[in-house]
């Protein structure tokens, strides 16, 4: 059954070559479809493909985890399919494409195939960079993304050489010595350059601030977290935590290049990509501390991150003066950025609240005084912002359309809710974390008991 | 029986601080050689100066000049003179001081009132040179007090029968000679009231009335200062002996003056936070390592 | 208490609403939600606690009604309502007022909650509320007033980060965050763990009421904030870190924590005593050199904030009693002063004092606020100001600390300087000829200006009832209260009555006006008829001395080296980082991606091989 | 001629007589004969005199030589700058009648027409003996009550005004570069 989720968007994506306008109507069906079949679907349901058994086969594993990260997932595509006017001509495919590969990504319990699905997202990222002609922005992401792939790969012929199989919860199972700490060298480089760690994360800037809505929207929200999603399954499940202070530090050194770089931004969306790098470099920090509250806080952390995201990069592209006009533009603008930065009473605050005291308890003193630097730039820059666009004396500014005025004003009350009651995002963050921890879960549900 | 004890110091702050202002214009023409005005000189020009048909400057100048007499008169009010003391407990040293302060406010604010710019530029110095001579003082004031345990002017008065505190204290003593120097605004120090530069600094619109207020003002004022020094630095005793050695640090200082030229303003203000003030942390170290003789 | 909160929270939307309507009317409901409150401070009973939503999961946040917050509240409250009346006719001019209103409802909702507080964390939050809207109202002003609030977000935040750090290390060790319970704890705790916690949280204290290392936002945000806020920011804001100071200082038993290093005092008071020191010599040497009068004030902020730390910080019980009162006569004194300022500004649209003088023939009523204003903040025997600077004053000299002594005799006496020189340069001298049709600020603005007239002069003849509020505070703290009668202050120095000194003062006054009257009565004259050393002069605007009104005191001090700049070379050094890495991380060509791939690669090889 | 006093006039009068504050208007070489007048040797302090910085605190004003037109104007300024009683005491035979300049066009030959004189000194620059004696006839004109110049500026200022309004045009320079 799951494995449709990924065959329907393939299908319609060539289909929708030959039918030109066709896909861009079709995308909120499939992603209903796909959200259907989830409703239907109660963990854990494992699912070989072509009848082969598990560690031969590939296998599509759907547990707690990966069940909240698609749902999630595909909820961001459907808002994006419900402003079909930042979808240029063309590149309806290439988000169908995108679902496809997202939804493979995550659901995959084998590594090769997350390799597969992986180049498959980036080749669509490189397509993306290049909207709204970024020809330069898009040749570097994809210079430093093929390399990227190719250590994943690498990775996973050592995790092959070592395990004997592909499959996920196999080589989890069996040990291999010091050929582990290869693998978890190669996955860092492999991830990390997704994952928009510190020195690997050059492209992030001059992709998301191509001036494109649709670019930063959908590769800043879900794509990021499906990675953060396949960081956790992959360090934590599968390489039982090997390497994760090399991620910490990585982590940490993100966060803060992230914010000091965005202080000195002049143009709008330069900035929300380099909070976009820091919220990154904290999530992966948080998940490195690998315990139940700091991944949980991580999760959460990076659903409200998305929220905020998916507000601030349509409005940053459309708006370019201030908000003399549409004010409830500009009150979506103020809630998601005083969540990001942390005020009380928004969403950030909880997920930072929750970070922290995981790091206290796990007797780390740095990450705290890390995360509040991190805002400290944070909240003047963004408030830099907020003021600017709020207060400038300003009057052409073109109006917003309707239907992303009443998607961006619904998500800044989700936002103002979750802050007042966090239990829809913590719950969901919360199952994410205990099943990536029970590797033996995991291995029971993939394996059948081997 | 209060109003009598304040009316005896009041009437003691005028005749007596009048005389010896004359006595001062007597010394101050023996040291250059003349004959000098008869002592009752000041007498006659204060009763000269109210009698005339002056100008004021609208009601904030006769409010000044009101509220710097007024002020000063409260604040002779509660110095003890020897054993006339006329509110026996109240008379704590940093209420006289900063009570002194209304006076000065008072006087300040009704000759900038008057619209003259010298006036402005008097009233400048005459603050600046304030903040100079106030803080050795009140350091070498507050050795004293935290070596006696006690701030009430009557009960310091009191404790030093066995010796008096300029002996027992000579630095202190010094320092607090030297900032009653230029509380009196004499010769050294008496930049804010400088002639030849700003035609007598704050009094340059002070006609007839409200320049005899004044010199009534500087008188009290003069003697506030100096019954000050000698009640906490001298033992005070009674009445007459008050008096007596009131006079004698009168004609101390009028002597000093005599000779002396006026400092800059800068360098009475660089001067007192440099000598005076390193000799009164002195003699505070010495108060703290008990070094009393 | 909850149940209040919830309706000054709820009351403010009403207001902004209100005021997007009528802004007459938006302002009278604030007055109204104002009054309320005030009247509700004194319906609680002290002592009663509540819970309020809960946080983490199993914490539940407690409101706890102290006599501590009660004293504060009440101080919060006359400040606000006090500027809200004046608000009545000052907003007209001022653009975008619903959010003005809104945003000033929030601040004075958020500060009682700070003050209700009874855990660390409903504290921080209150307390974060309070900084965002107060960052959005100072940007409403000038035109430099968007770099003056970002200025001030960050110093705050940097104050704020450090206060949660501290809950987090308690939360952490010791599983709670009720102030009482961890009170018990930590005055057991041996460590330097009980340092650290203590050092962090007077960090926000020192943020919010411009200590010395962190005063440098005060000048900016003062002078550029929108008139009427910057008498909010110096009432009440100030209050808040003089709250925390009290919290650090007195809640925290600070006696029983830490070796007494000097005539009673602790260490850890001995370090915030020198700051305060410290912040009292910068505010005075700064004020005097201001030539913009708001910011002249805004550095005086700075010194009394020293006072009053220095006062809680010598936890003697005429100290503790001095810390408090003068953070109550300053909240009033420079609200007064602000409020003057404001009603200037409103008619002469200048807030620079060499270029007004003589407004005293046009404003008369706004000369009588900022003169019994300046004689309270310089600290003048009528008014209640010179109250607490005596009892601070005692304790020192008591103690035998001269060197603090003598930063407080700096302070004090410099603070007659730099208050007169908005009196000279602004109301007193020749009337600029632009200022010639100025005309006295209407009715509404008058009113708040002369009941704190009347509380100030009334405060400094009886000075009882706030003594009463003090020496409960300082019973609930338990430390030894201050004896005094309604008008006899007492210590072990020496004691002085403060109605004798009024009555004293009147009776000279009288005396001197028999005098005047007895005499000649003088011929009134104008204004441009002055003692000119026989020149005509046809243009008495320049005959008003006011620039650079203390030129030859500032030269002593013309080279000294200035805080603010350190701070701008930090923030310059942060960007140049930033410079830095775009160019060489971020907007490099795809080679030196590759580099710095390889880069990263030998380096976990390095280190994990 | 003296006008009748009150009790109170007299007493006053006598005190101005012992204590006079000078304003001197030191133009032309009197001034040059004042300072030995207050030193060691003569000693104008044992008279109750002394020399004051404003019109305002002034009682006497000495002028001390010849005045031309533009300094008549300053002199008319500052004796209506100062209080009464006042009293002027023109120094030197500069004042009497113009002096040894009483030819040229711009000199004043009389002071007495635009301000009321007291008192003159005789002496092209009287020495300090003239002074004194001087002074000392002023101190026994002011207790008579016969120093009564500032009453007669008073009573007929427009006679005065006139004069000074003949010879000076007018007597506030009006610059129009300021105005």
């Amino acid at each position: 059954m799951i494995s449709l989720m990924i065959a329907i968007p393939l299908l319609f994506a060539f289909v929708s070559i030959v039918f030109k306008g066709l896909a861009k109507y079709a995308l909120p069906f499939i992603v209903l479809l796909n959200i259907l079949i989830l409703l239907i679907a109660s963990t854990p349901v494992v699912e070989n493909i072509g009848g082969w058994k598990a560690p031969f086969g590939i296998s599509l594993v759907l547990d707690d985890a990966s069940y909240y990260v698609v749902l999630v997932v595909n909820l961001i595509f459907l808002l994006l399919s419900l402003i079909p006017q930042i979808i240029d001509k063309g590149y309806d495919t290439i988000i169908l494409l995108l679902l496809t590969s997202t939804n493979g990504l995550v659901l995959t319990g084998d590594l090769f195939n997350s390799f597969v699905f992986i180049e498959i997202t980036a080749a669509a990222a490189y397509i993306l960079a290049y909207h709204r002609n970024n020809p330069y922005g898009a040749f570097k992401y994809l210079i430093i993304g093929g390399i990227s792939g190719s250590f994943y790969l690498l990775g996973t012929i050592f995790s092959y050489v070592g395990a004997g199989s592909l499959n996920m919860a196999h080589i989890s199972n069996n040990s291999f010595g010091q050929l582990t700490a290869a693998i978890a060298i190669l996955f860092i480089l492999g991830l990390g350059v997704e994952a928009k760690l510190f020195p690997l994360a050059g492209w992030v800037p001059d992709v998301y601030a191509s001036g494109s809505s649709l670019t930063p929207t959908i590769l800043g929200t879900a794509i990021t977290f499906a990675i953060m999603y396949l960081t956790g399954r992959i360090f934590i499940t599968v390489l039982h935590g090997t390497f994760l202070d090399v991620l910490y530090i990585l982590g940490l050194l993100t966060v803060i290049v992230g914010e000091v770089a965005a202080l000195r931004q002049d143009k709008l969306l330069r900035a929300l990509a380099y909070s976009s790098i820091a919220q990154a470099g904290l999530v992966v920090a948080a998940i490195s501390l690998n315990n139940i509250d700091s991944l949980t806080g991580a999760y959460f952390h990076s659903m409200n991150d998305l929220t905020a995201k998916f507000i601030l990069f349509p409005i940053a592209t459309v708006v370019i003066k201030g908000f003399e006009k549409d004010r409830l533009a500009g009150f979506a603008f103020s809630v998601a950025s005083f969540s990001l930065i942390g005020f009380p009473l928004f969403a950030g605050f909880r997920s930072k609240l929750l970070i922290i005291s995981s790091a206290f308890s796990a007797g780390n003193y740095i990450l705290p005084a890390v995360l509040f630097f991190a805002s400290i730039v944070e909240a003047a820059y963004l408030l830099k912002w907020n003021i600017k666009l709020w207060f400038e004396k300003s009057d052409t500014s073109n109006n917003i359309p309707w239907n992303l005025k009443t998607i961006v004003l619904v998500l800044s009350i989700l936002l103002l809710i979750i802050g007042i009651y966090p239990d829809l995002y913590l719950d969901a963050s919360r199952k994410i974390a205990q099943s990536i921890l029970d590797t033996q879960g995991y291995i029971n549900s993939v394996l059948g008991g081997i | 029986m209060t109003i009598f004890k304040v009316a005896a110091v009041l009437l003691t702050g005028f005749f007596v601080g009048l005389t010896l202002e004359g006595i001062a214009r007597k010394i101050i023409a023996r040291v250059q050689r003349r004959y000098g005005p008869p002592w009752y000189q000041n007498f006659i020009d204060v009763f000269k100066a109210l009698s005339k048909h002056g100008f004021s400057h609208g009601w904030i100048f006769d409010f000044g000049v009101l509220m710097a007499l007024g002020g000063v008169i409260a604040t002779l009010s509660f110095v003890p003179l020897g054993n006339l003391v006329a509110f026996p407990g109240l008379d704590n040293v940093f209420v006289v001081l900063y009570l002194f302060a209304v006076g000065a406010l008072g006087m300040a604010m009704g000759m900038v009132g008057s619209g003259n710019p010298n006036a402005s530029i008097g009233v400048a110095r005459a603050l600046t040179q304030m903040l100079g001579y106030e803080v050795p003082y009140l350091v070498s004031l507050a050795a004293i007090i935290f070596y006696y345990k006690t701030s009430s002017i009557s009960n310091l008065m009191n404790l030093q029968a066995d010796s008096w505190n300029l002996f027992k204290m000579p630095i202190g003593a010094a320092v607090a000679f030297i900032s009653l120097m230029g509380m009196l605004g004499k010769k050294p120090f008496d930049t804010p009231i400088a002639p030849a530069e700003i035609a007598s600094g704050p009094m340059v619109e002070l006609s007839s009335k409200y320049m005899g207020l004044l010199m009534l003002m500087h008188t009290f004022s003069i003697f506030v200062e100096i019954s000050l020094f000698v009640d906490i630095f001298l033992g005070g005793g009674s009445y007459l002996v008050f008096l007596l050695k009131f006079t004698v640090v009168w004609i101390i200082a009028t002597l000093i003056s005599a000779v002396l030229p006026r400092f800059r303003i800068e360098q009475v203000v660089k001067f007192y936070w440099r000598v005076p003030l390193g000799l009164a942390f002195l003699q505070a170290f010495f108060v703290l390592i008990g070094w009393v003789f | 208490m909850s149940q209040l909160l919830l309706i000054l929270f709820i009351g403010s939307f009403l207001v902004y609403l209100l005021t997007r309507m009528n802004w007459i009317i938006g302002v009278l409901a604030n007055i109204g939600l104002a009054i309320y409150s005030f009247y509700r401070l004194f319906t609680f009973k002290v002592g009663t606690s509540e819970s309020i939503f809960s946080l983490i999961v199993n914490q539940n946040g407690t409101l706890v009604y102290s006599e501590l917050s009660k004293f504060f509240g009440i101080i919060s409250l006359i400040v606000a309502i006090s500027v809200y009346f004046f608000l009545i006719n000052w907003l007209e001019k001022q653009k975008n007022r619903a959010v003005f209103n809104f945003f000033l409802a929030l601040i004075t909702a958020s500060t009682l909650g700070v003050f209700f507080s009874g855990d660390l964390l409903t504290l921080y939050i209150f307390w974060e509320i309070m900084l965002l809207f107060s960052v959005l109202l100072v940007q409403m002003g000038k035109e430099d007033s968007k770099k003056a609030a970002l200025n001030y977000l960050t110093i705050s935040l940097i104050g704020s980060y450090m206060y949660l750090y501290a809950v987090f290390m308690l939360w952490n060790r010791y599983g709670t965050l009720v102030i009482k319970d961890i009170v018990q704890k930590i005055s057991v705790e041996t460590s330097i763990f009980k340092w650290a916690v203590l050092i962090l949280i007077a960090a926000a204290g020192i943020a919010k009421s411009g200590i010395f290392p962190l005063h440098t936002w005060l000048r900016t945000t003062q002078g550029s904030s929108p008139d009427a806020f910057s008498a909010i920011l110096a009432g009440q804001l100030e209050k808040l870190g003089a709250y925390m100071l009290v919290l650090t200082v007195a809640v925290f038993p600070s006696l029983k924590m830490f070796p007494v290093l000097y005539g009673g005092i602790p260490v850890f008071n001995y370090v915030l005593i020198v700051l305060g020191m410290i912040s009292i010599l910068i505010g005075t040497l700064m004020a005097i050199k201001q030539n913009d009068m708001k910011m002249l004030i805004a550095y005086s902020t700075v010194s009394n904030s020293g006072y009053i730390l220095i006062g809680l910080a010598t936890m003697d019980k005429i100290g503790f009693a001095g810390g408090l009162f003068h953070a109550f006569n300053h909240a009033i004194a420079s609200v007064m002063i602000f409020l003057s300022f404001a009603a200037v500004i409103y008619r002469t649209k200048t807030s620079k004092i060499d270029e007004m003088g003589g407004l005293i023939w046009k404003m008369p009523l706004t000369f009588i606020t900022y003169l019994v204003g300046i004689i309270s903040l310089a600290g003048i025997p009528p008014m209640s100001g010179f109250i607490s600077k005596w009892m601070i004053f005692v304790v020192l000299v008591k103690k035998g600390m001269f060197l603090t002594a003598a930063a407080a005799f700096i302070g004090s006496v410099g603070s007659f300087l730099y208050v007169f020189r908005p009196l000279a340069g602004v109301f007193l001298g020749q009337l600029k000829s632009k200022h010639k049709d100025v005309k006295e600020v209407p009715i509404f603005m008058l009113i708040p200006m002369l009941v704190l007239v009347v509380i100030t002069v009334f405060f400094g003849v009886i000075p009882g009832p706030v003594l009463n509020m003090i020496t409960a505070v300082e019973k609930e703290l338990n430390i030894q209260p201050l004896e005094h009668t309604m008008t006899v202050i007492k210590s072990s120095v020496g004691q002085w009555n403060t109605l004798t000194v009024f009555t004293m003062f009147a009776v000279g006054f009288i005396i001197a006006f028999i005098l005047y009257m007895v005499f000649p009565k003088a011929k009134r004259i104008p204004l441009t008829n002055q003692y000119t050393a026989g020149e005509f002069l046809y243009n008495y605007d320049l005959y008003h001395y006011s620039t650079r009104f203390y030129a030859f005191f500032e030269r002593l001090y013309e080279k000294h080296p200035s805080v603010e700049k350190l701070y701008e070379m930090f923030g310059k050094f942060f960007k140049d980082i930033g410079e830095f890495l775009n160019r060489w991380f971020y907007s490099a060509s795809p080679s030196a991606y590759l580099l710095w791939f390889s880069i990263v690669l030998l380096a976990i090889f390095w280190v994990r091989w | 001629m003296s006008y009748e006093r009150t009790i109170w006039e007299k007493i006053a009068d006598n005190l101005r007589s012992r204590s006079m504050w000078m304003l001197h208007y030191c133009t032309g070489c009197g001034a040059v004969e004042l300072p030995p007048s207050m030193t060691s040797r003569f000693d104008m302090e044992r008279l109750g005199m002394g020399p004051m910085a404003t019109p305002r605190q002034a009682d006497i004003f000495l002028i001390t030589g010849y005045l031309s037109v533009k300094t008549l104007r300053r002199v008319i300024y500052t004796y209506e700058q100062m209080p009464d009683p006042k009293y002027v005491v023109g120094f030197g035979s500069c004042t009497i009648n113009g002096g040894i300049y009483y030819d040229s066009y711009a000199t004043i030959n009389r002071v007495d027409y635009y301000i009321p004189v007291d008192l003159y000194i005789a002496g092209c620059m009287p020495r300090p003996e003239a002074i004194f004696e001087a002074f000392t006839e002023l101190m026994r004109m002011i207790r008579k009550g016969e120093a009564i110049g500032w009453k007669k500026y008073k009573e007929n200022y427009e006679w005065y005004k006139q004069n000074q309004l003949k010879s000076l045009g007018e007597v506030y320079v009006h610059d129009e570069f300021h105005e």
